[in-house]
């Protein structure tokens, strides 16, 4: 696969990594957050933490729309998809698993009698409405700035051709607001228990958004920027360019993914989001608590598609299960393993928070890729990778 | 079966005729319908008893029985490389055989559902007819019910087979051992794409196809060169993570596995991409884990890839000493990971 | 977050609608968010939708950017470094 | 099964919990179920064994194998005498039992439909493995498949059952001789009934409870005391009626019945009435036919009403001369007429 | 079952069979029809037949609803289930397998995905409707008079409660007509090719409409009739009283069903049967082309509850099977060995004609019970009764 | 046509259902279509119906009419007929 596989390819890594221990000066540590899931399931994927030096510590941070994503918008849909039989309650793959109240998930709605249904694309969702007239079909959108347009559109297609059985839950939520809610934590501002030496900055968000929102961040609170790849080279080079600009004193916004990201972003996208959606005064996210304008409703002139009005939805604020660490593990305040119930009550199989959930979730890529290394190997016949 | 006397006189309607309720009720209709696809296509002796029960020759003296069933509820019915039927007996014969037995002989449970066109019914069963002969495993026995629609999904088929355990041969996913090595006949993830690449709601063309095939005769060969051969499974569902993870924990071993050894199509990759999957969670249907010691791993290879079925065998990786029984990986990258068993179902995602 | 591909466009479709390629699997997706991808271009895609060309050169730049710690090696090699 | 290490720590919700797609999916969370459910009920060492065949000590020499297999797709799951569970054990071991083997080994493969609720399939199970025990036949390999909601109906149960047939044992449908006495076990068309009075659109409260019951035992005496004995059949489907019909087709005889003889108790006889349906198409699932030469009839009664399961046992009839393999009987108001093979399903009719 | 065995009593049945061939006169035929498919059943199942002397000859007359109900009123239900799927199409198990045109019926409708259910009672339907407001519950009623008063206290209780989705095709059909068809065919009014020397009259249909709508036929035709119940000694005793009528010379309304007919019949059922329904103008019976007044359709105040006007559905006339003789073997003129494809291509397993559907039809009645009898025995090595 | 059958109420249930029993086996049926239907009475049930009363005394008469035959019979054997 053409600018995939190059961006794999494990003898560069190993220049690369070679490249990044000289760089990193052994006498200090470099702590940097990878602000995307996708970054974070790269680094676990690859392996990548066995190609860093010691001292250079990657923290995980909120950038995951499924863990994210509030115990009570998912409540939302189960209410509305049990208590209507007409109603087709789609969502991306993604969104099945989350944890909500009363020990459901989308998945066990459906095991219950609900009519949910995956679909690959917002406009499988639209097809679907097209499909079964007789039906309300009501999508179910997450994501970041990647996947808001695709969303906008269908709305869009919907209001052009007066499909009336269409609408929508947008729980759509917005990058740069998270990252501010992280600056500007007691932990990261005050009390600095977390180090934070700057950002991987995102991959495919920034190919909608561009590389200029996160100027703010690099001259506001000094904290250099790396936009780059989701391919695990990507990474690694960011982490390399992030430890320059540490060693050499700047703080600015690089972009390692000028193959995909400009300075301005997609325009058409862009104006295509603002047609159709508008701020939201503040938004639930799962660990960061209320961020204000960090997220997207409908507007007024698309309100016939916005399910929250069409089936008088109301939003009520669950609490996370009392054990689970996720928020704190969003804000990086805490690893996986500082959670008490990790890999016990808390498994991929029953997650207790949405952080076990996403493959990008960073329970999750610890439990399913890293766990092995919390446990001391008693004996390997066989050579391991050096 | 017996050969009923026909009380009907009008052949079945394979052209637009359809199951109805009365073809599982026991009377005419269903007699009727056991004896002009069933009992034609199956054709046999030990079906032609046409009583409740099979009778069979025994194994050979000495011969311990092997018995393995599975249900069958693909959807599509029809996919590319194959369809529920020769799936069916496939999948059965495939679970014998890994122990080590000839399998000898097959019985067929079918459940239909009310509205199913004989058309595609016959299609199905005649495939599976065809997998039997191909196989040399007759189908000796079977039963046939109907559902009411909305009950069912077509056609689900139980299969169960029986083989012959010769002597002193022993294959068990407890026997893996420190050392061995691990060994995969061909491509990994060509069933379970072929499938999904079925279904509307993921829909993408591509030449994938399922590698649904009978591996007794590839593991008649490789016993043959190899009798040390100390584990054999078919990676099925939950794909050959599942399948390691579950050997590991039988044997109480860990394993290290070498990513870039590992046979996966480009296609098949490709898909998983788009979909985000791992090859090594999909399901195979025609594909073999074999673990040998690694003094035998060589002969083992070559011997899989003397057989049509193993051209494209890999050796992938080492049984480790772990007492948390962990697979891990040594990823193309360069780095190391684990690799566990499938959580849940494997749902495509968006990040 | 946020999955995504580079796949190749051989083929437009009807309306924004496109055929992809990657690796041999081909899907249709939709160009209604970019503007002037042709046959032969690179897209991201993302839930069926193309969200940006992706620019060959600038791919090329980067790989090359990688290899650089080959070039401070051979320097190290020379005692420069 | 193998005891999986648990990856798992929460144990399955027996009360509220419900079957979904990652519970068919080959991953953790079926193995979580075959292990909470499924090998705890049926815990055997073959089960153990945890690989995907059971390897099983094969039949004594001399001896022949007779495998039997049935779907079980019965509504409701639950009914008076008994449910899917021990009728999916008593349907399989019945029909190889009827070969006159002795039963050995039981395989079974469910097909669950997503949302049935964890408590339900926990009660089927233990009920399956009650039956099991209690009949000494064990399930020593299983399989699990999930479908999505509706394309199932809560449960649907195959079963395979592996028999051995003692050297010179000879019990077949083509085997009845013109002279021959036909023997019923006892009542006929209480577990039809049983079901059909749960049936929302036909409800009636009777105590008609289903005869579901294993019957080597019964048979194992039978055959002791007379060895002599030509066919066993028990008239499941389609009932008395289809099953004297095949067996009269099979071996190229007529029977005539005396219906006086034939045992029927007194509410399904009322139920019938009121549906308009006749008993003897209505399906058993613990009764025998016995056909015997003459002179051994009196022995069969009595060996068969010796026997707890065979306490109501009747001499029904007769085999005739017929080339045209009608079933006759001779009505308790004097006259004559055919029973038939059932034709399409049973239905209730008000004409 | 009280009521019921004393009538099927064996050794009572050889007393009357001892006392018909007595009473019978050896030196002339008699032939008696019974119009009631109840009676041909009684006869088959019971094997009443081995219980008459050679000289006393049944024909079966048309009394089987299901036997004279034509293509064309399933045909109607059929389209209707099959073009909407929002209709949930009930009837009586007996319906279920009556052929219509294109190798259809009921039962094939359903395998074909409409949603066709069988009900025990006209009531069951009703409350269908009830528990699926969202869906249109229709009623296939068939049935002589018997049957008429459930439906139409169905429809009553509809309009009662005013159940919006429920409806009725109504297919209740009038024995006098029947009888009088049956009476003026040239077969037995002018050529005298179906003798007939008088009638065996309706059980059930008698509970209801009494036994006063009989007179007519004793006198104008000339015929005996004797109303009898369904169980077999009941028609053993009709029997005997119809051969001391024409031994006699006497043509009268005898009742033997007197436990449960009375000259009146049910004056409550009655009344409701002529407020929901009247007179159709003419109806098609199977076998008896149009009959004139020869049954019921939904009054004009109940029209909501009318399928047929609710939906517009039209009727329209298809001609039997060409090899079917089912039409001359319900008017007594032909018997089933008559039909060259029975028991070979028309069998209960695939029915060509009606009279091989329901256990009381003619042909079905013959081939399940009696078509032993067509056939030379061979052997038979064990007695069979006298 | 009709099948029908005589059956025992046994208990009169709401508005106008009531139990019947036959050979032991009960069933809610509706008594709308009779009037005067009690407890101990028999009717003759179609369709989940009651049609009419059954009159025990008639239902003796018939049978009674039945063994006329014997009564003949035995006229016969006295040489009387
Ligand atoms: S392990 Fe589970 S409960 Fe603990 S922080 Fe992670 S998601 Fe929350
Ligand atoms: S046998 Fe069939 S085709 Fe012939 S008259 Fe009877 S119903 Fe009609
Ligand atoms: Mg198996
Ligand atoms: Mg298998
Ligand atoms: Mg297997
Ligand atoms: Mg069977
Ligand atoms: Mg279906
Ligand atoms: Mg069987
Ligand atoms: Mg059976
Ligand atoms: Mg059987
Ligand atoms: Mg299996
Ligand atoms: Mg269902």
């Amino acid at each position: 696969m053409k600018y995939v596989d190059e961006f794999r390819d494990g003898d560069v890594a190993a220049k690369l990594a070679t490249a990044i221990a000289r760089e990193a000066d052994t006498g200090r540590d470099y702590a940097f957050m990878e602000f995307c899931g996708g970054h974070t399931h790269a680094i676990s994927r690859y392996g990548v933490t066995d190609l860093l030096p010691v001292n250079v510590r990657m923290i995980h941070g909120p950038g995951c729309p499924v863990c994210v994503l509030p115990i009570g918008r998912i409540d939302m849909a189960i209410r509305l998809v049990l208590s209507r039989p007409d109603v087709i309650l789609c969502t991306y793959g993604d969104c099945l698993r989350v944890p909500a109240s009363e020990q459901l998930s989308l998945l066990k709605a459906k095991a219950r009698g609900g009519d949910v249904r995956m679909v690959y694309s917002a406009a499988d969702a639209l097809a679907l409405a097209s499909k079964h007239p007789e039906r309300e079909v009501v999508f179910f959108a997450i994501g970041f700035e990647t996947t808001t347009p695709p969303t906008a559109l269908v709305i869009k297609q919907a209001q052009a051709i007066g499909l009336a059985n269409f609408s929508v839950i947008c729980n759509h939520v917005l990058t740069p607001s998270a990252i501010m809610t992280i600056l500007e934590s007691p932990e990261v501002r005050d009390l600095g228990t977390v180090p934070l030496d700057g950002f991987i900055g995102p991959a495919h968000v920034s190919t909608i958004i561009g590389s200029r929102p996160y100027a703010f961040f690099a001259e506001e609170y000094r904290k250099p920027v790396v936009i780059a790849g989701f391919e695990p080279l990507d990474v690694m080079q960011a982490i390399r360019m992030l430890i320059r600009q540490v060693n050499e004193g700047r703080a600015e916004v690089e972009n390692e993914f000028t193959r995909a990201v400009s300075e301005d972003g997609n325009l058409k996208a862009q104006a295509l989001v603002s047609e159709v959606f508008e701020l939201r005064r503040s938004f639930e996210w799962r660990g960061l608590h209320e961020v204000p304008y960090s997220a997207l409703r409908i507007r007024r002139a698309f309100a016939d598609w916005d399910a929250e009005c069409k089936f008088g939805l109301a939003f009520k604020s669950v609490p996370d299960n009392k054990a689970c660490e996720c928020g704190a593990i969003l804000r990086g305040v805490k690893t996986p393993t500082d959670c008490k119930i990790f890999g016990t009550v808390c498994t991929p199989e029953n997650p207790m928070g949405s952080c076990m959930v996403s493959s990008e979730g960073a329970c999750a890529a610890h439990y399913n890729y890293g766990r092995f290394r919390d446990i001391p190997v008693v004996a390997e016949p066989s050579a391991a990778v050096s | 079966m017996a050969e009923i006397k026909k009380g009907y006189v009008r052949p079945l309607d394979l052209k637009t005729g359809r199951i109805d309720m009365g073809h599982g009720a026991g009377g005419k209709a269903m007699a009727q319908l056991i004896d002009e696809i069933f009992a034609r296509a199956f054709a046999n002796d030990y079906l032609a008893q046409g009583d409740d029960g099979a009778v069979l020759p025994a194994p050979e003296p000495g011969e311990r029985l092997v018995m393995a069933t599975d249900a069958h509820v693909v959807s599509p019915l029809f996919f590319p490389g194959g369809d529920i039927g020769c799936l069916s007996v496939h999948g059965t014969i495939n679970d014998v055989a890994v122990m080590g037995a000839r399998p000898l002989y097959l019985a067929a449970s079918f459940i239909l559902e009310e509205g199913f066109p004989l058309a595609e019914l016959k299609r199905i069963v005649d495939s599976m007819a065809a997998a039997s002969r191909e196989a040399r495993v007759p189908v000796v026995t079977g039963d046939t019910k109907v559902v009411e629609q909305g009950k069912g999904d077509g056609v689900f088929i139980s299969t169960t087979a029986v083989g012959a355990l010769p002597a002193g041969r022993s294959l068990s996913g407890a026997n893996a051992q420190p050392g061995d090595v691990i060994l995969v006949s061909g491509t990994l993830g060509d069933h379970g794409m072929a499938i999904m690449a079925q279904r509307e709601s993921l829909a993408f063309d591509s030449e994938i196809a399922s590698d649904t095939a009978a591996l007794h005769g590839l593991i008649a060969d490789l016993l043959a060169a190899v009798p040390s051969v100390r584990v054999l499974r078919d990676p099925t569902r939950g794909g050959l993570a599942t399948t390691l993870n579950e050997i590991a924990t039988q044997s109480g071993v860990g394993m290290t596995l070498d990513e870039k050894a590992i046979p996966v199509r480009e296609q098949v990759d490709a898909a998983c991409e788009l979909l985000g999957l791992d090859p090594l969670y999909v399901a195979n249907e025609g594909k073999l884990v074999v673990i040998v010691p690694a003094e035998a791993a060589d002969a083992a290879l070559a011997a899989l890839r003397d057989h049509p079925l193993g051209r494209e065998a890999a050796r992938i990786g080492e049984v480790t000493i772990d007492p948390n029984c962990f697979v891990q990986i040594r990823t193309g990258f360069g780095g190391k990971r684990m690799v566990d068993w499938l959580s849940g179902e494997q749902l495509p995602r968006i990040c | 977050m946020c999955l995504a591909i580079p796949a190749r466009i051989v083929e437009k479709l009807d309306g924004d609608a496109a055929r992809v390629d990657l690796g041999g699997v081909r899907k249709e997706i939709s160009l209604a968010l970019v503007d002037g991808a042709e046959v032969g271009d690179y897209v991201i895609v993302h839930v069926g939708y193309a969200l940006s060309r992706l620019d060959p050169e600038e791919a090329a730049k980067t790989l090359a950017l990688f290899e650089e710690s080959g070039l401070d090696l051979q320097a190290i090699a020379a005692g420069s470094a």
